[in-house]
């Protein structure tokens, strides 16, 4: 397969399978090796970069939730120079383009950013992620300013913002929107007492997210991608995503409590059956641990779910 | 690290409170060593849709490795466990524990907190002749201990966290290896570092270490949400601990 | 206790317990009559009520999700006059205040509902639902009109837009605000192998509320109560809302997964211990269950969570 | 209706692909009849925090009852169930069936759904010595039936949804009930009253009734997810339901 993810032009990003990790979820490079075939995935995403380094949050960190999690982690990160110092040459040996997630907050900081990052042949894209409550014209003087680095631009959307902030970014030169971010939340931590603040995770965001995706697919013009994040815990979420407009998915903490579920979808989305299970031992069919055969199979339709399922009858 | 699956074999309850689970596990944890867990995850047994409750796995410190492919695991008694339940198993998490070479006696504590990550190292110290006290300190002074091996000197501590001798017992110590939380925890690796500065001159590197037990969101070293600040470096629970040295850690 | 849910003033609402149902929910009366003990509720909050009666949707109405629902009824219900002709004589045998949700969308109706309802004297309160698209004039000009009532307002306001309607509306005559009408999203019927889009229910939602209320807290003037709503499925889920600044809470689907919960919620935030299970046989001490002792205790403060499970040593 | 606790008392497997649930129950659900059924929720052992996974009850529609305190549940055996499993029951839920006084022959249908919601009348209506033929359709075809009392005549409908000598069965057959559901359920009934339609010159009132088996929300007339159009009228299928008279269901 190859899709193109972002809007056609000079600079623009092809995929083979169209599943990545959100940003924040694998790190900066290989620290799922052993537990992820980064070979399946359509590009690594990074944990967001900073140019000056970011210290990690103090105070709580995480909460688990029902079903979900509260997370705050202050982005902790070396900063811009030291990450590309440090990361480039893992890069270089990915099977997958590398995306970078920047966090920047200023257009000077963009500016910077931008002419470090064009030097990167490792770093295929960049997507650029806003704070939560950035107002509309700031959003469009970074977007503006991104947009003029020689690698394709994607822009991570905050989640309550998103339909203000969705089409007039698309027409600064946003060359994908990535919706959406998670969205900040409250909740208490019962071991220190009290009432936190954090991103929320979990299954139930997914339909709040979809619902962004498939009205805002209407409003943007066509030429500009939509990927799709925000809860996606199984293939079929994956395919919901698509079938609402996305050309593409972000999985974000789906990975952490089952690793192999990322690579899962992206082996459903991307044209390979998981694992061959008929008469197969426990460990063979078993979709997230077993050896797998890969077989092509036509391009996955929203309706043709293959049932990765053992069969009932035997 | 890697991803496997593993069962539950046997339970078996060691006394009032606690039960130990005997997990059939893949070979290569066996190589697993004290201070290293596991992250787990429960399987439906139908594998139906996968159940997002609890939510992210939870951290295991095996207290036993009985054979190649058999660990044991310390839970609460009432925790309910089934004989077969599958597990999903990452592992092993973090660097094992580092004993100085001539360790002849050693002070484990348990602050608010089952000592579970501790008593893997239990039975190869014995068989080294080490010689082990256990102080249990705040809540976990309600843990019950009949279960555990005889040589081992179990002190309460007191509601101040001294307890008697303790001036002789630090001193004794070559080594200090103190499991905290989760929560808190380094509040409380704080009240252990006062107290231990109280009664000694002074607290050298490489004597006293916090073992750290928060929850894992990733457990890789992906999501940084574990991520300590000690001097001079930024370390991650999962990737680097759970041991850190108490005087290189910045416990506010 | 006693505590007035809604502003002070000539006409002001107080209840003796801050729980009650979210509109929707419970029904236009005691539809849960031998389920729940009305009398230990704050008050019951109608479903939707419109001028004219409203259809149910057609197509899917409810799609179970990870931890929770979405669901589009429509809001089916006979119109204003047949309600209250068919309703208020139970609604005066009642234990508690009746607060009527009304759904109207101009301010026509939002007058002649409001004549109507003035003399309804076995309605206590009215909640204002607003649509969720709806423009700030529009909805500003819906609560000035709906403040003319002889009985105090409530306005519960739509998820995607509470941070900004929030303080024109508390401004413009609303005598407490509900903070939010439950989000929508889109998720797939699998039966039909359509999206479908509606309201998104479940334990996820309350820290995206929870925060909300929170920073809202902030902003309004204090003499404007607010109550929390979305996502509250125990004891300290309310606790959580009441320790963000909310006056009282409103309950909503937990319910019908686990009646006795709301009264359970009830009960703990009312000042009264919902069983007393030392020693107890096991159906006298869980507490959705058994029968109750009434124990007065001191009012609840957010930290001193009393527990209501069992005790787990013997 | 109320709200009571009861458990699974025993399990028994009745044929390759279906198992019976023995629940023992509140008293007060022992006067519950054929088409009235229950909205239960697993309670967890420990009685740990609820968990909202599923989120919503099960309707389960009982297919025998064998005592004053003990109902018999029909589930398919891949399901996963454990003997002392405690249940939250809300019920009895919804309105018994309506049989005709002069009942000899009766006609049942399971259309894409098993017939669970039909067995409990069986027994009951083979000792009046009433007549039963059951037809199964659609995927309810793949049901087994090897448990069912021998007498039941057992018809498979082909894929037009007719059957051999069906003129003759429509025509022999007092009354019809047709389970179907969930999912699409009005448009299936939709096909059951256009084969019946083409069969028979009429479908008269009271002969011909939908079962419907929509999962429930609320259960008690609350939250009218489950509001269905009649012919002048609007019903609940949990408070007037499972069985609507086909002639006066809009079934579009
Ligand atoms: C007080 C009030 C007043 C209202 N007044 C009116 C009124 O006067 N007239 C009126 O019509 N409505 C009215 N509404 C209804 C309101 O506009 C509904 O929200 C709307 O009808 C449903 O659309 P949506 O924007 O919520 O959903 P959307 O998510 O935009 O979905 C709209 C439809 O598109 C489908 N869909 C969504 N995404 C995709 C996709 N990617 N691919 C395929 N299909 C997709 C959905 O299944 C759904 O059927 C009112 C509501 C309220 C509360
Ligand atoms: C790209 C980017 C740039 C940013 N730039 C900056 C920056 O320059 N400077 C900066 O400071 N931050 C910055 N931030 C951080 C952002 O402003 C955070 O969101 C903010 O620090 C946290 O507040 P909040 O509004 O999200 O949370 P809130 O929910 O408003 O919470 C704020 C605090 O109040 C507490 N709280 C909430 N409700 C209650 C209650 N009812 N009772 C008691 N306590 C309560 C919470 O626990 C929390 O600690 C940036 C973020 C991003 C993503
Ligand atoms: C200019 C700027 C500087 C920041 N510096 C830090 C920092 O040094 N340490 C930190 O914890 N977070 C820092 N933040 C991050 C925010 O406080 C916030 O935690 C983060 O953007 C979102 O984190 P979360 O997704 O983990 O909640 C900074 C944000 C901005 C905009
Ligand atoms: C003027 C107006 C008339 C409406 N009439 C109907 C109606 O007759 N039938 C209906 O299904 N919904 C009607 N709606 C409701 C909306 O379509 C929408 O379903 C409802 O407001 C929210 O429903 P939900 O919370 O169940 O998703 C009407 C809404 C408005 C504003
Ligand atoms: S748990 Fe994610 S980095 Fe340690
Ligand atoms: S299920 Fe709620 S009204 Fe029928």
């Amino acid at each position: 397969m190859a899709i193109e993810i972002t809007r056609p032009g000079k600079y623009s990003l092809i995929v083979s399978t169209p599943v990545m990790p959100a940003a924040g979820t694998l790190g900066f490079s290989d620290s799922y090796k052993g537990l992820i075939d980064y070979d399946k995935l359509g590009a690594l995403v990074t944990n967001p970069v900073t140019i000056e380094p970011w210290n990690p949050a103090s105070g709580t960190r995480m909460i688990p939730l029902d079903a979900g999690i509260l997370l705050h982690t202050g982005l902790p990160n070396p900063g811009l120079s030291k990450v590309i110092n440090r990361k480039r040459k893992v890069w270089a040996n990915m099977p997958i383009p590398v995306i970078l997630h920047l966090v920047a907050t200023s257009v000077d900081q963009v500016k910077q950013a931008g002419s470090a990052l064009d030097e990167v042949e490792e770093v295929a894209a960049v997507e650029l992620g806003l704070s939560d409550d950035i107002e509309l014209d700031d959003a469009l003087a970074l977007v503006e300013a991104a947009a003029k680095m020689e690698k394709p631009l994607l822009v991570r959307l905050p989640f309550y913002e998103c339909y203000d902030l969705a089409p007039p970014l698309a027409e600064a030169g946003a060359d994908a929107l990535v919706l959406t971010a998670a969205p900040r939340g409250t909740a208490r931590d019962i071991h220190a007492g009290r009432l936190v603040s954090g991103r929320i995770y979990g299954p139930l965001i997914k339909p709040l997210v979809l619902r962004m995706v498939g009205r805002l697919r209407r409003e943007i013009p066509d030429e500009i991608p939509i990927i799709g994040c925000g809860g996606i815990h199984s293939p079929q979420d994956a395919r919901d995503y698509i079938d609402a407009g996305a050309v593409a998915v972000q999985v974000d903490t789906a990975t952490w409590a089952q690793p192999k579920m990322l690579e899962r979808i992206a082996r459903d989305l991307g044209g390979w059956i998981a694992t061959r299970h008929k008469d197969a031992l426990l460990d063979e069919w078993n979709p997230d641990m077993g050896h797998t055969e890969a077989i092509e199979r036509r391009a996955p339709s929203p309706d043709a779910s293959p049932d990765l399922r053992p069969s009932r009858k035997r | 690290m890697k991803e496997s699956q593993g069962y539950i074999e046997r339970i078996t309850r060691v006394n009032r409170d606690y039960q130990r689970l005997d997990l059939a596990v893949d070979k290569s944890l066996s190589s697993l060593r004290a201070g290293q867990a596991l992250l787990v995850r429960r399987i439906d047994k139908d594998y139906e849709a996968e159940r997002w409750v609890p939510y992210l796995r939870e951290l295991w410190f095996p207290v036993e490795i009985l054979a190649s492919n058999m660990l044991v695991i310390e839970q609460p008694a009432r925790s309910h466990f089934t004989p077969g339940q599958l597990l999903s198993i990452m592992g092993p998490v973090g660097q094992p524990f580092r004993f100085r070479q001539k360790l002849r006696n050693i002070l484990l504590i348990a602050y608010n907190s089952t000592p579970a990550a501790l008593l893997m190292m239990l039975a190869p110290l014995l068989e080294r002749q080490v010689s082990i006290t256990m102080v249990l300190m705040g809540s976990a002074r309600e843990y019950e201990t009949s279960h555990l091996p005889g040589e081992i000197e179990i002190i309460q501590a007191d509601d101040d966290l001294s307890w008697s001798d303790m001036v002789m017992t630090l001193g004794w110590a070559d080594q200090v290896f103190a499991a905290v939380g989760p929560g808190d925890e380094l509040e409380h690796l704080g009240d252990i570092m006062r107290v231990m500065r109280e009664r000694r001159n002074d607290v050298p590197a490489n004597y006293a270490f916090g073992v750290l037990q928060r929850q894992l969101p990733c457990g890789v070293g992906a999501c940084h949400a574990c991520m300590l600040n000690l001097r001079g470096a930024r370390k991650l629970q999962c990737v680097d601990g759970p041991a850190f040295d108490l005087t290189t850690l910045r416990l506010n």
